[in-house]
């Protein structure tokens, strides 16, 4: 389908036609820019149903006492706002999309490696999606396990816990692939000129987050499979009864989840490291220490997975090992806000509304790394873990960081992907309304959190009222917020095109082609002769 | 079209690998019918993990291919292995 | 690593390179699954060892060790059909791969009758008499089922990969200038010997 | 924070202190920072930016700070950790089960409440069992918590400081009632911990109830945390309600058979050592566990007893 056109005239990939026309065009594609597109709508589609839940729960949450929901739904519904979240949303996430369409662009190639291969995974992640949802159908009621599918309450509860499981397997095969598929393209793909050192940092997060998604995923599918051949055949592996050991279910599911942290944040950083220097006007500050904590976060990430497990009864050792890794890590998360603030010092900063969410990702993401900080903490953790505080520290930095710096990018890359422009105030008020309910949604988690309040509750006692009221008003105004961000877009989406090939002069590849790109995204392959922030 | 040199292996070397592994498992089964207490697994371990690298290099061709698939074998096996250590120190120290 | 940077193509469907990088990193993916056994294999192992190593008796060292000794020869017969091809010699290359496909048969075939041998003593996933098993026999049956079973499948998948080079090849779809797909299944089956390598001593061999 | 309810609270939260302290300077440091940069080189201040690639100086400085700052968050924390570990020989055993969704704790003299009742200032010790899945036994107000893993028994120790009553939650999600798997440990003066202490152990006490019926029975029905799941009022909850259930035809469901069947004795005790044998049409299988272990039929007789009265 990608033959070369010969005419003079290159269709840009939305208008291009090829073996089919419409909605088969599109499910046949193997232009990376559509299936990065694909991935947006869908995972668009998740993301919300998984948001409605949130603020279901949260009403749910206003007042002690039954509201509007009975336990069970209560449990079955953070079970799937947390597998939909993860699972279909954040992991996935910036690599499938921005990574997809403009990963080839960035590095001067017409499409990835695989393009088959690419549309392969994303089917895979819509049948996993589908069939993660039939759980909610078919069985004996939608999984109650909470998304970590702990044993033995997993192997035990009547729920249908297998589709949930094969599901999630089978978006895990989708991870991997895509993954396999990155790193392929660019050992292979950059254009004539672009050593490794020249790749736009976008790119090198991919990279890294390519090798965790390779080296962990694998452990949690087969995990996975360990649980349903354990429910469906009785062939034990974790339940204790029959001396299996679910403190080790819960090392393998972290082995994967923990490095899967950093499948969510390590391309939402890179996209935060394109936004900051387009927009300060100068080249990154510190490019090589950026490639090198990218590789280090991936890298160390490996071997922290143990914090989860603080008050599962590991042993005293691990403990200790554990906590002071996971201090480790934090080391390279530390050096990239210290590279993005520095990139500010004595640039020309222009201040445009993908610049402020970046700005506002950096706020939120301290926040949440801080919280960390908290977590990691052997004393602190006993403490706060399985608490509110847990739940405050992961929407902070996987919903305000990679949320955050999702919408960043799509707001940074909108013009690029369909040519059309947004109303920048209507952005910006959106961007503010969010904000300001961001944090009163997840602000007070924290302090329910330190007083005590376990996560996973569906009912609560009188102490804990107040700041959970609080908290569900937030998550109202957010609401509020991204509906205004999400109109927004739409709307200029089916606004008319304009001329805007390079609207905030940027220096990277993906601006010195056209809006949209042409269907093999360069007439002529480009030769790279400098760093990708030349300014 | 792919850019490496072709090395190409002769047969002969192709049968004198096989006889090499074939003769590395008749000692480990061997061995491991002696008695040797616990010195028994790590004995078969160490046999096993020197066939391995030998199907890794001859076989698999790593030893006339570019470096970089050799290194990145090394990563992965090291991250692994790793993995089983620190995954130890649960239940070593138990 | 730099010699590689300029390598852009202007066929993109063609980059042999790219495809056995590709499949090298698939290995990759495959040991670490495989890995995440060995994790918990290791684990049970040291925390029941004496139930292990009195549960390998059950299982057949001779059946073990012919498996064996069939995988290595498989694994050397594709390293030859790959030599062949790039010698351009056909006949070899087909004669070389069917005769692995014919042991990896007779693998399977093997590990039927030990399966089967098992099923008929009640032994089996899920069957009373496995239920009664103390826990750490338990765990190691549990465990050699899982594991020599997703093997199998392996093998299987090796098998069909194997299959289809070996029509192409007669088709000439993969020929002397292009057999990035020999090369590419002969990796993916040396793997599965890779694997067995190990297994083989982890479960027949314990003492 | 700092409030001395046990004796982990002040290195606890002065680990708190340290890591959140070292967190704030720095987030509001940096984002000042961030603030002042957008506002001094805004575009309209400073048209023309200064190409700066990085500086090793910089990077080797803003690498070993956190790296010391890091390396002393994690001392505070392991300081204030590690002693939990350790409780002293002399420490009061108190053996704590879980199970889906009740807590029973056990003494060295044979009794069993259903509240955690310890001594002021005094070492106690807890073994920490569960009977089915994974619970998490945390106590807040002593920033202690320690899962509750079946299959293992981990442990867990304190010096309660202060007396009152604190809340006790289970942490680890552990089914649907999991937000209602909650207690009190009662904190009490030592005197006052030896009189409870005595009266409960005093078994006469207990005959003496048993005179009338159902009121032993009532206690066992407690503190096996049978009305987690079993309302005494007729409410539906997990399982059926106790109310009026003597003596009451069910349908339930024996090896995928539906069969009536009338609640007498024998009904009544099969549904306790073997809650899964037959299954009461409405309810899932698997919920109740076998309470063999920890009754007899004599502790089942009391039961029915008890569930004779409620009509
Ligand atoms: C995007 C995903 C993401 C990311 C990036 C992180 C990042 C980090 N996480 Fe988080 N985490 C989650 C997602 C994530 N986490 C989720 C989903 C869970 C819950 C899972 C569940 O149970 O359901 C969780 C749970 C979790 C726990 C377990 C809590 C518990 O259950 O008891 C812990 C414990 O250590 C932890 C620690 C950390 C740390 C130390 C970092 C660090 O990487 C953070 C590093 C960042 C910074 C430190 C800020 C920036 C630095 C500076 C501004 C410079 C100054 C710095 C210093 C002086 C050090 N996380
Ligand atoms: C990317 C990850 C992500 C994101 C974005 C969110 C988003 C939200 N989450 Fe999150 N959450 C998780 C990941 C995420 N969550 C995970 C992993 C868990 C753990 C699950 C587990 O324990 O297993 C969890 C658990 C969790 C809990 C804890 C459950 C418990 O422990 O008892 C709660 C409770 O309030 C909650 C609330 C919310 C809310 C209100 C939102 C909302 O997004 C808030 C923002 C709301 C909006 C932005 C609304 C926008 C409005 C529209 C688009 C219009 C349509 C709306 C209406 C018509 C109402 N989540
Ligand atoms: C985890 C929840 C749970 C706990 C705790 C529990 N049960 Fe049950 N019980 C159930 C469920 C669910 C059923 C119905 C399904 C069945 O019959 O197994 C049931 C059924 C019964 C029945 C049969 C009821 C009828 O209407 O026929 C009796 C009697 C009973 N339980 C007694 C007890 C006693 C006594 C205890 C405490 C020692 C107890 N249960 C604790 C969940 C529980
Ligand atoms: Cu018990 Cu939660
Ligand atoms: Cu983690």
């Amino acid at each position: 389908m990608e033959e070369q056109t010969e005419h003079k005239y290159l269709p840009n990939y939305l208008e291009y036609r090829g073996k089919y026309k419409g909605l088969a065009g599109w499910l046949t594609t193997t232009d990376h820019k559509r299936i990065g597109l694909l991935y947006f709508y869908s995972m668009m589609v998740f993301f919300l149903a998984g948001v409605v839940m949130g603020i279901l729960m949260k009403l749910e949450l206003i007042s002690p006492g039954e509201q509007i929901m009975g336990a069970q739904v209560y449990n079955g519904l953070f079970t799937l706002h947390g597998l939909t979240m993860i699972f279909l949303f954040v992991i996935p996430g910036v690599a499938a999309v921005y990574g997809n369409f403009f990963l080839p662009i960035l590095i001067g190639a017409k499409d990835v490696s695989f393009p088959r291969l690419n549309l392969m995974s994303w089917y895979l992640y819509i049948i996993g999606a589908i069939v993660v949802l039939t759980s909610q159908f078919m069985g004996d009621g939608p999984p109650d396990t909470g998304w970590t599918f702990y044993a033995p309450y997993s192997l035990k509860t009547q729920t249908n816990v297998v589709a949930a499981v094969t599901g999630a397997f089978i978006l895990g095969f989708s991870s991997i692939l895509t993954g396999l598929n990155f790193i392929v393209t660019m050992h292979r793909l950059r254009a004539p000129g672009m050593g490794w050192l020249r790749m736009p940092l976008f790119a090198w997060a991919l990279y890294g987050t390519g090798w965790i998604q390779l080296l962990a995923t694998p452990i949690v599918g087969i995990t996975f499979l360990m649980v349903i051949a354990e429910r469906l055949l009785g062939i034990g592996f974790f339940d204790p009864a029959i001396g299996g050991d679910p403190i080790l279910y819960q090392h393998l599911f972290w082995i994967y989840s923990h490095p899967a942290v950093y499948i969510m944040i390590l391309p939402a950083m890179g996209a935060i490291t394109e936004i900051i220097p387009t927009f300060a006007r100068k080249t990154i500050f510190g490019y090589t220490a950026i490639v090198i904590s990218s590789m280090a976060i991936a890298f160390v990430g490996y071997f922290v997975w143990g914090h989860h497990m603080f008050t599962s009864g590991m042993s005293s050792t691990s403990r200790w090992v554990f906590s002071l890794l996971t201090f480790l890590v934090a080391i390279p998360s530390a050096i990239k806000v210290f590279n993005w603030t520095a990139t500010l010092y004595k640039g020309s900063i222009n201040i445009k509304t993908p610049f402020l969410w970046a700005i506002c990702f950096i706020f939120v993401f301290m926040i949440g790394g801080f919280s960390g900080l908290v977590l990691g903490s052997l004393a602190t953790d006993i403490h706060v873990h399985d608490t509110a505080f847990v739940v405050a520290h992961f929407h902070y930095i996987v919903f305000g960081g990679t949320g955050f710096a999702f919408f960043a990018a799509l707001h940074y890359w909108y013009p690029k992907m369909f040519a059309k422009v947004y109303n920048p105030k209507i952005a910006n008020l959106g961007l503010f309304i969010f904000f300001v309910g961001f944090n009163l949604l997840y602000f007070p988690m924290f302090y329910l959190g330190m007083i005590g309040m376990p996560r996973r509750y569906y009912d609560y006692l009188p102490m804990f009222h107040n700041a959970n009221i609080l908290s569900t008003i937030g998550s109202w105004i957010m609401a509020t917020g991204l509906l205004i961000v999400i109109i927004n877009l739409v709307r200029a989406r089916r606004g008319t095109g304009k001329e805007v090939n390079d609207p905030w002069d940027g220096k990277t590849l993906e601006w010195t082609i056209a809006s949209p790109p042409i269907v093999e995204n360069f007439e002529e392959i480009p030769v790279v002769d400098h760093g990708p922030y030349e300014y | 079209m792919s850019d490496e040199k072709i090395h190409i292996s002769p047969y002969k070397s192709h049968i004198m690998v096989l006889l090499g592994l074939i003769v590395l498992t008749v000692i480990t089964v061997l061995i491991t019918s002696v008695e040797m207490g616990p010195y028994n697994t790590t004995a078969a371990m160490i046999i096993a993990s020197i066939k391995g690298a030998i199907v890794l290099l001859y076989f698999m061709h790593l030893r006339f291919d570019q470096k970089i698939y050799g290194i990145m074998v090394a990563i992965v096996v090291a991250i692994f292995a790793a993995v089983i250590v620190v995954t130890f120190f649960d239940y070593l120290y138990r | 690593m730099e010699t590689i940077t300029t390598h852009q193509h202007a066929d993109l469907h063609r980059d042999d390179t790219a495809a056995k990088l590709g499949m090298w990193l698939f290995i990759f993916t495959e040991i670490l699954l495989f890995g995440g056994l060995f994790i918990v294999y290791s684990v049970y192992r040291f925390k029941n060892p004496v139930a292990f190593e009195l549960a390998h008796e059950e299982l057949s060292i001779t059946m073990g060790f012919i498996n064996t000794i069939i995988l290595l020869v498989s694994s050397a017969t594709v390293a030859i059909s790959i030599t062949a091809m790039q010698k351009n010699d056909r006949k070899i290359t087909l004669a070389m791969l069917g005769i692995t496909l014919l042991l990896a048969l007779v693998f399977l075939i093997n590990k039927y009758f030990e399966w089967g041998g098992k099923f008929e003593h009640g032994m089996y996933p899920g069957s009373e008499l496995m239920k009664n098993l103390s826990n750490g026999d338990m765990l190691f049956f549990s465990l050699y089922f899982f594991m020599t079973g997703l093997h199998g499948v392996h093998i299987l998948i090796g098998m069909i990969l194997l299959g289809i080079t070996l029509v192409k090849v007669k088709t000439g779809a993969v020929n002397s200038g292009k057999y990035a797909l020999l090369e590419n299944s002969g990796l993916y089956w040396h793997l599965v010997d890779l694997i067995w390598i190990f297994l083989f001593p982890l479960f027949y061999l314990i003492h | 924070m700092y409030s001395g309810a046990s004796n982990f609270v002040s290195a606890t939260d002065t680990a708190f202190v340290v890591v959140i302290g070292i967190s704030v300077i720095f987030l509001v440091g940096i984002t000042l920072t961030m603030l002042w940069f957008v506002y001094r080189y805004n575009k309209k201040r400073n048209p023309v930016a200064t190409q700066i690639h990085g500086s090793n100086t910089l990077e080797v400085v803003w690498t070993v700070i956190p790296t010391i700052l890091v390396l002393v968050m994690f001392f505070y924390g392991w300081a204030g950790y590690s002693p939990m570990r350790n409780a002293p020989e002399n420490a009061m055993k108190i053996r704590a089960n879980a199970r889906m969704w009740s807590w029973l704790f056990e003494y060295e003299n044979g009794i069993k409440t259903d509240t955690l009742y310890v001594p002021l200032d005094k070492a106690v010790a807890l073994d920490l069992i569960s009977l089915d899945v994974i619970h998490s036994l945390y106590i807040p107000a002593f920033r202690v918590k320690e899962d509750m893993v079946p299959g293992k028994t981990n442990k867990m120790w304190f010096i309660a400081q202060k007396a009152g009553n604190y809340e006790l939650f289970c942490t680890e999600y552990c089914g649907l009632s999991h937000s209602y798997m909650f207690t009190e440990v009662k904190v009490l003066p030592q005197p006052e911990f030896d009189v409870w202490y005595a009266r409960m152990a005093d078994t006469t006490l207990q005959k003496e109830a048993a005179k009338i019926p159902g009121v032993r029975g009532r206690q066992i029905v407690q503190t096996n945390g049978c009305l987690a799941c079993h309302s005494a009022d007729g409410s539906k909850l997990i399982g059926p309600t106790f109310k009026g259930i003597y003596g009451h035809t069910v349908v339930v469901n024996t090896d995928g058979r539906e069969r009536e069947i009338v609640v007498d004795d024998e009904y009544i005790t099969r549904s306790i050592y073997e809650p899964d044998s037959d299954v009461v049409k409405g309810y899932t299988k698997g919920m109740m566990i076998s309470y063999k272990q920890q009754l007899n039929d004599a502790d089942i007789a009391e039961i029915i007893e008890y569930l004779k009265t409620l009509k």
